[in-house]
């Protein structure tokens, strides 16, 4: 079905010409996302979402009467690849906006060369390096939409010493994923300020599947809880050899737990404790998901949401200001209470981060997400 | 639970070593690293899944159809990728790059086909685990273990004993005078990669079991790689005896130095190892003639 | 014009890195995947040294080259008296390990998050004249004495031996030379992107550049630089493609592996007449 | 029994056989001399099947030869390569079965000690690895592993190179013994002298061309054969 | 004495491939080493070219004992030979084949094969220039920029020979050079090898099994017979030996 990139034929044609052409024509929102690579799972998504919102509004009769056209360039998770392609979006295929990738290695990689063209990029890597510089400002054009890894990391850690109770806490992460290494630190401080301990840290490689071994070093130092901000693909074994050495206590996890997860995982994944950007059962998601799934028999997850909002973002943006990237920069930079699916957006020009999103504390119960409490990303 | 930690390494030697067994048969007849290895166990635990999730069928039909599946696209691999090679008699390092490249290709084309999502297999068994005692021992890692040795032997009385396995070693070592033997080379060459291809499908399907099933988990053939090597390269039975001996010394180190150092020991392990034993754990010191 | 620049930046650092795969690979027969760790340690060291301790660039790159011909010197040692297979695995484990070391070291590296902030030293210009010494370097390279003896040892070690050529110490050279220019490649390409990760390091890299020295050829230099910015502009030009990118890639490459085993060029050089060094007799005279 | 009919075969641009034809009758040995890249390896490639010929035909039994290795192999010839090429990694007697891959059970055991009885010394090396065989030794085993088959027609490719002056007449022995046994020979041979001795018919190849034909005999008297293959 | 081997010996799992072998050579000397297939000729040349560590004995060239060095400092010492199985280099036209042989002492460093140079331009003329002699001294000159393989035999062991001379050899070690090669051939190739020992002043050491060749320029024969020495002598003494009759010769037979 709806599942192919569309090609940007056309718009590879001589400047002079497409750009006047451009000008009544498309609206051209470059979408950059991983979608062959390892990440793949995380950026076809938001590709979806994107184009999803984008079908919405052509469906209306476009922004100001114009149709948005979605280009998107694969990265396969390369830093390489990414680059040329980021700077092919934006020098020849003269797009107005960039969907940027959920992959903070992307990200920060991107971040500095976004520097020289007036191109926002509406982004969701975590990690503070893909917005912040290091003298504390942000990169001009470089936009996160979803809470930080810091903001993230101290939600769960909060939420499982506080909320739960639970002190004694064991850390289990991939070391070779800027995601999951990102979410240690931060949490590791909130929980020990809130009164909690760690009582161990285990890390593994990119080609590791047994983690039994690991696992058993947490459990014998004692933890009561396990914190494992990983993929989805290993977090799955995570839980499972977890359960099968015989621990039952609660696994705190990021994003990766949402929906698909409890499915793939089975049974053993009840008592996950995870974070999420969004609930499912809202109706408004719930709507979308099925819609979504009608179409294309696929389950719309998280990154599918975030992409969903970017693009209404946008869109709505150039409703305002046009299709001039500098403007739509501007605006962006002082966007408030932008009311999208994921939370009240608002983005703070001093960190171009947003302000008090909210994220929301699920568990998983008879393999299904139960909603906990929702999270203001301030605190 | 230090023996723990020894059936924990098995556990996972095992998987490797079933990685290992279909990878070092091709480097046994045809001289190389057959790098696409990785990318055929992915379809065909792919295909067995699919098959599973329709028919709803039992874990043998599923392994016998991955199996099946996993030889008869090997075949079709050798066809596109290697035939042509065979015939012109070059060197192995052509085998080799070609398969890479067909890794790539089997990915690209699985990639396409199920999309960027991660697949579980159905469950197959109720209790997941067997404990005798104190040790818990996962019961899919036994039947791992069980049909990698059963594999194994199997495919060394067939090498070894039969008219087949030593057509197939005399191809290996001189494919021309192999012909003037009355053997049809190019039969044989696809036997081997059939029964290799039905190796990867086992193991795919036990991969799939043990882990999720998505597109790259083929890289894990880099594990099958390093275990024929140090068991000496092209012997079958070395290939298992690597992959138990590496299963066991990255749990062991796991354990005791932390998984962040874990490739630094093993690397250093290794060296130590190909200085003091170069030709791996089963191959013999056959010294150049002139 | 930004964008094609930066596409031939990159595919200039990978003819650089594809030479000095030429010269382990081609010339002298031997594998290795563990190329691309060299590629990062350039990179790395070169970077610590300039946002770190505040050395000059080129300073900095010539440490980071000297330290990855050190560190390639120990991998070297016990390896190029071992059997041929054995290289490449020995370079693998040698690999993962240098990943493993990045990720670790996350005071001096930044771990799996990367490395940032490396200012853009790099030029097109530089990349271009860069390229085009290593190339003339290499094939004077194989035009020497040295070339010779490799090209010996990869044919027949013992023959080789026999005739006074000690292997282990031309394939060590061969190893050091192909390191050094690799490392080189790592330095221009963490000065271009000006952020590396260790996750793009791995095998799979080192495997891509044996493929581009096949694919163009693996007796010819001239084919393998050709190889290299063929396959490495290919998929820029490809990406209407999508999803069928790496589908198309890979049976183009089988296709020419198949058909056209020596490669696109087999054995011929453009480069050797028009440096003037096939005809050494001639320039010499 | 064997008829070659104006066979011309090349390497691509270089032509190695131009119009030649042999012949050879059932229990005949024949020879072909000629000097080095006469065409001689060519001519016996072509009748193995490794060597698509260009133009010409190759009957055997009044069929004609399929161009497939095994499947002239299957018809009855069997083709002892030049240069030994011994399966270095297998053993003697693996070697050997290997030779007799298209028989199977008591045929098959049979054989392999009637071999060991022509060839004592392979018995005694029958679990070494043939690689490690000195040239004599390997010399002996290929043609012995070429006998496994039970063939019809055997094309021997220089059998005496490299063996001791003793083993060279015990190797022709072998050869009438061969012929003796109702085999026919086709027997390429440098060692001219020895091949034209044996020989009920040979021809003189040179530049892939047929120059001279004869009894053995007949030949060894030609001033031409004297001058350019026997030394003077 | 140029060339001296003591008792050396080398076994191969059970097999004794050589029993206390000793031999002597002087300068110009051309001695025959013969036996029965397997009697250990090629490993006794595999053990003095260093190929094989010997069990035990040594072996002295000049006065020197060269018993455990590497295979390729023993050719710098001064022994190079050519192979029973022709190993020519693949990749490598006719006269790179040869200058690989000079390559080691090649007089310019790495500094120099990486730039153009004139010290290297120089060395790689001089080079040449004694490659193209030794590829006329064996009639090879003509095929300079011919791919090895595609020689036919004869030349291809012809030009081993002249590979093996340009490592500028005390002594020369060659196994059958000519095998496979017709009677008349055999008997130019007999011319060349005299030659080339009298004019350069060499040791020759020559296995073979055409007795036409080692019977007709052999100063001294060793006779092998499963590793053991079982006569040594001049070419007519040991062909009237019976024991080398028994095990060797054989009888000639008739002619028709
Ligand atoms: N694979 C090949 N590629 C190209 N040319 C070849 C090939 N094999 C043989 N030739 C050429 O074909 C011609 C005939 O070769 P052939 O091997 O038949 O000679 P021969 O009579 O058997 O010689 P010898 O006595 O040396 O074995 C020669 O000129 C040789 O160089
Ligand atoms: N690497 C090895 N491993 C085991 N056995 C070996 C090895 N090299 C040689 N041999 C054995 O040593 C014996 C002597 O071999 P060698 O090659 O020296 O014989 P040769 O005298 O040269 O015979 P030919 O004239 O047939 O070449 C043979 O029986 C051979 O099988
Ligand atoms: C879950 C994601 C929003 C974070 C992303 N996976 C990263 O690597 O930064
Ligand atoms: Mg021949
Ligand atoms: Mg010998």
């Amino acid at each position: 079905g709806g599942s192919k990139t569309e090609a940007p034929s056309g718009t590879t044609g001589e400047n002079g010409t497409s750009e006047t052409e451009e000008a009544k024509g498309d609206i051209v929102i470059g979408c950059l996302q991983d979608i062959t690579g390892v990440t793949s799972t995380l950026g076809k998504m938001v590709e979806e979402g994107a184009k999803w919102a984008a079908d919405e509004i052509n469906a209306n009769g476009g922004v100001n009467g114009r149709q948005i056209k979605v280009v998107t360039y694969d990265t396969k998770a390369d830093v390489q690849e990414a680059i040329n392609a980021f700077k092919r979006m934006c020098t020849t295929d003269k797009v107005s906006a960039v969907i940027g990738p959920p992959v903070a290695n992307i990200g920060i990689a991107i971040a500095p060369i976004s520097e020289q063209y007036n191109i926002p990029v509406l982004h969701f890597a975590i990690d503070d390096r893909a917005t912040i510089k290091d003298d504390g400002t942000p990169y001009k054009n470089m936009f996160l939409f979803q809470p930080s890894a810091k903001q993230q990391a101290a939600i769960m850690a909060q939420f499982a010493v506080k909320e739960k109770g639970l002190k004694k806490i064991g850390i289990i992460y991939n070391q070779s994923n800027a995601y999951s290494v990102s979410l240690v630190e931060p949490f590791k401080k909130v929980a020990v300020e809130n009164g909690g301990q760690i009582v161990g840290e285990v890390t593994y490689q990119p080609n590791d599947k047994d983690f039994k071994t690991m696992l058993n070093k947490l459990v014998s130092a004692g933890a009561e809880a396990i914190y494992a901000p990983n993929y989805t693909q290993e977090l799955i074994l995570i839980v499972q050899q977890a359960r099968a050495i015989g621990f039952n206590g609660p696994l705190i996890c990021g994003l990766d737990a949402c929906p698909p997860f409890p499915k793939l995982c089975g049974p053993e994944a009840d008592g996950v404790i995870y974070i999420n950007n969004i609930t499912e059962t809202e109706p408004q998601i719930q709507d979308i998901i099925t819609a979504y799934k009608e179409k294309t028999g696929n389950d719309a997850t998280n990154k599918f949401f975030l992409g969903y909002d970017v693009m209404k973002i946008i869109a709505s943006t150039i409703e305002k200001v046009g299709d001039d990237p500098a403007a739509i920069r501007d605006a962006i930079e002082n966007l408030t209470n932008y009311e999208g699916l994921t939370g009240t957006i608002t983005i703070d020009p001093a960190t171009h981060q947003p302000k008090g999103l909210e994220m929301v504390m699920h568990e998983i119960k008879n393999q299904a997400p139960v909603m906990l409490k929702r999270y203001s990303a301030s605190e | 639970m230090s023996l723990q930690i020894i059936i924990n390494g098995l556990a996972l030697g095992s998987v490797y070593a079933i990685i290992a067994t279909g990878f070092s048969l091709i480097f046994n007849i045809l001289k190389f690293s057959n790098f696409s290895h990785g990318a055929l166990m992915t379809l065909s635990a792919f295909i067995g899944y699919f098959f599973a999730v329709t028919v709803n069928s039992s874990l043998l039909l599923v392994v016998a159809i991955s199996m099946l599946a996993g030889g008869l696209v090997s075949c079709l691999g050798e066809l596109v990728a290697f035939r042509k090679i065979t015939l012109s008699n070059t060197s192995p390092i052509y085998f080799f790059v070609s398969s890479i490249t067909l890794g790539t290709l089997y990915e690209g084309i699985v990639t396409i086909w199920v999309g960027p999502n991660f697949y579980n297999y159905p469950r197959f068994f109720e209790t997941t685990v067997v404990k005798l005692g104190s040790i818990v021992i996962s019961k899919s890692d036994l039947i791992m273990f069980i049909s990698s040795c059963a594999a194994l032997a199997l495919l060394m009385l067939f090498i070894q004993k039969t008219k087949f396995g030593r057509a197939l070693r005399s191809v290996s070592f001189d494919r021309e005078t192999a012909g003037l033997m009355g053997i049809d080379v190019i039969r044989i060459i696809q036997l081997a990669f059939f029964l290799s291809g039905a190796l990867a499908g086992l193991a795919g399907v036990f991969l799939g079991i043990n882990y999720t099933l998505y597109p790259q988990l083929g890289n894990l053939v880099v594990k099958g790689f390093i275990a024929s090597v140090i068991g000496g390269l092209g012997s079958v039975f070395g290939a298992v005896a690597g992959a138990l001996l590496l299963g066991l010394t990255e749990t062991l180190l796991i354990n005791f130095a932390g998984s962040g150092y874990a490739p630094v020991f093993s690397f250093l392990i290794m060296l130590v190892f190909l200085l003091v034993r170069p030709q791996g754990i089963a191959g013999s010191n056959v010294q150049e003639k002139a | 014009m930004e964008f094609y620049l930066s596409v031939m930046t990159f595919t200039l650092i990978s003819v650089i890195a594809v030479t000095g795969v030429y010269v382990l690979t081609g010339l002298t027969g031997m594998f290795s995947l563990g190329q691309a760790a060299f590629m990062a340690i350039g990179a790395y060291i070169s970077g610590v040294l300039v946002v770190k301790v505040g050395l000059p660039f080129a300073l900095a790159a010539i440490i980071a080259i000297a330290l990855s011909v050190l560190v390639g010197y120990i991998v070297g040692l016990p390896t190029v008296r071992l059997r041929r297979d054995y290289i490449s695995l020995v370079t693998l484990g040698f690999g993962e390990a240098i990943t493993a070391l990045l990720n670790q070291m996350q005071s001096i590296t930044g771990g799996a998050l990367g490395f940032s902030g490396i200012p853009q030293k790099t030029t097109f210009t530089l990349a271009v004249a860069s390229a085009a010494v290593c190339i003339a370097l290499v094939a004077y390279f194989k035009a020497s004495k040295y070339g010779r003896q490799c090209i010996a040892a990869k044919s027949d070690e013992l023959a080789a031996k026999a005739m006074g050529i000690d292997v282990a110490r031309i394939k060590m050279i061969a190893f050091l030379f192909s390191v050094a220019v690799t490392a080189y490649a790592g330095v221009l390409y963490a000065f271009y992107t000006t952020y590396v990760d260790p996750g793009i390091f791995g095998w799979k890299k080192s495997a891509e550049w044996v493929i581009m020295v096949f694919f163009g050829g693996v007796n010819s230099l001239t084919g393998s630089i050709i190889g290299t910015a063929i396959l490495t502009a290919l998929p820029e030009m490809l990406r209407f493609a999508a999803e069928y990118r790496t589908v198309f890639y890979s049976i183009l490459v089988l296709l020419i592996i198949n058909f056209k085993p020596a490669g696109l060029f087999g054995e011929y050089e453009l480069s050797l007449k028009s440096l003037g060094i096939g005809r050494e007799k001639k320039n010499a005279a | 029994m064997l008829k070659v009919e104006n066979l011309s075969a090349s390497y691509g641009y270089i032509e190695a056989l131009k119009d030649v034809t042999v012949e050879a009758q059932q229990g005949q040995i024949v020879s072909i001399i000629g000097s080095n890249g006469a065409g001689k390896t060519t001519l016996l490639r072509c009748i193995s099947g490794q060597l698509k010929p260009v133009s010409g035909k190759i009957m055997f039994l009044g069929e004609p030869l399929p161009s497939v290795p095994h499947k002239v192999v299957k018809k009855g010839v069997v083709h002892v390569p030049e240069g030994r090429r011994v399966f270095s990694g297998l053993t003697v007697e693996e070697n050997l079965l290997v030779g007799g891959y298209l028989l199977s059970g008591k045929e098959l055991q049979e054989n392999l000690r009637k071999n060991y009885e022509l060839f004592p010394i392979l018995k005694d090396r029958k679990n070494q690895f043939a690689g490690t065989l000195s040239g004599g030794e390997q010399q002996m085993l290929a043609i012995a592993r070429g006998l496994m088959s039970n063939p019809k027609l055997i094309l021997l490719d220089e059998p005496s190179l490299g063996l001791a002056p003793l083993v060279v007449n015990q190797v022709y022995n072998l050869i009438e013994q061969i012929r003796e046994s109702g085999v026919t020979v086709l027997l390429v041979e440098q060692n001219a002298r020895k091949a034209l001795n044996i020989c009920d018919r040979a021809y003189v190849i040179e530049n892939g061309r047929i120059k001279l034909t004869g009894t053995g005999c007949e030949l060894l008297n030609s001033e031409e054969v004297k001058k350019a293959y026997l030394g003077g | 004495m140029l060339l001296e081997v003591q008792n050396i010996s080398k076994s191969f799992g059970g097999v004794k491939a050589i029993q206390d072998f000793s031999l002597t050579a002087d300068k110009g000397d051309i001695v025959g080493i013969i036996g029965p297939n397997g009697a250990g000729k090629t490993t006794t040349f595999n053990v003095i070219s260093g190929i094989y560590r010997a069990d035990q004995g040594k072996v002295f060239l000049d006065g020197k004992d060269i018993t455990n060095m590497e295979q390729h400092q023993i050719t710098r010492e001064g022994i190079s030979r050519t192979f029973q199985n022709i190993r020519l280099f693949k990749g490598l036209n006719v006269m790179e084949n040869v200058m690989c042989a000079f390559d080691p002492r090649a007089n310019y460093s790495i500094f120099d094969g990486l730039l153009p140079t004139p010290r290297r331009f120089a060395e790689e003329k001089r080079g040449r220039k004694i490659c193209e002699h030794n590829l006329e001294v064996v009639g090879l000159k003509k095929y300079a920029n011919e791919k090895p393989e595609s020689l036919p035999y004869g030349l291809q062991r012809r030009l081993e020979i002249a590979r093996a001379l340009t490592c500028q050899p005390k002594v020369l070690l060659l196994d059958e050079p000519a095998a496979g090669l017709n009677p008349t051939e055999v008997k130019e190739l007999t011319e060349l090898i005299g030659r080339l020992c009298s004019e350069l002043g060499f040791a020759v050491l020559l296995i073979e099994h055409r007795l036409e060749l080692v019977m007709g320029i052999s100063h001294k024969i060793y006779v092998l017979n499963f590793g053991k020495t079982i006569a040594v002598g001049t070419p007519d003494e040991v062909r009237s030996n019976p024991e080398v009759i028994e095990a060797y010769l054989g009888e000639e037979d008739a002619e028709c």
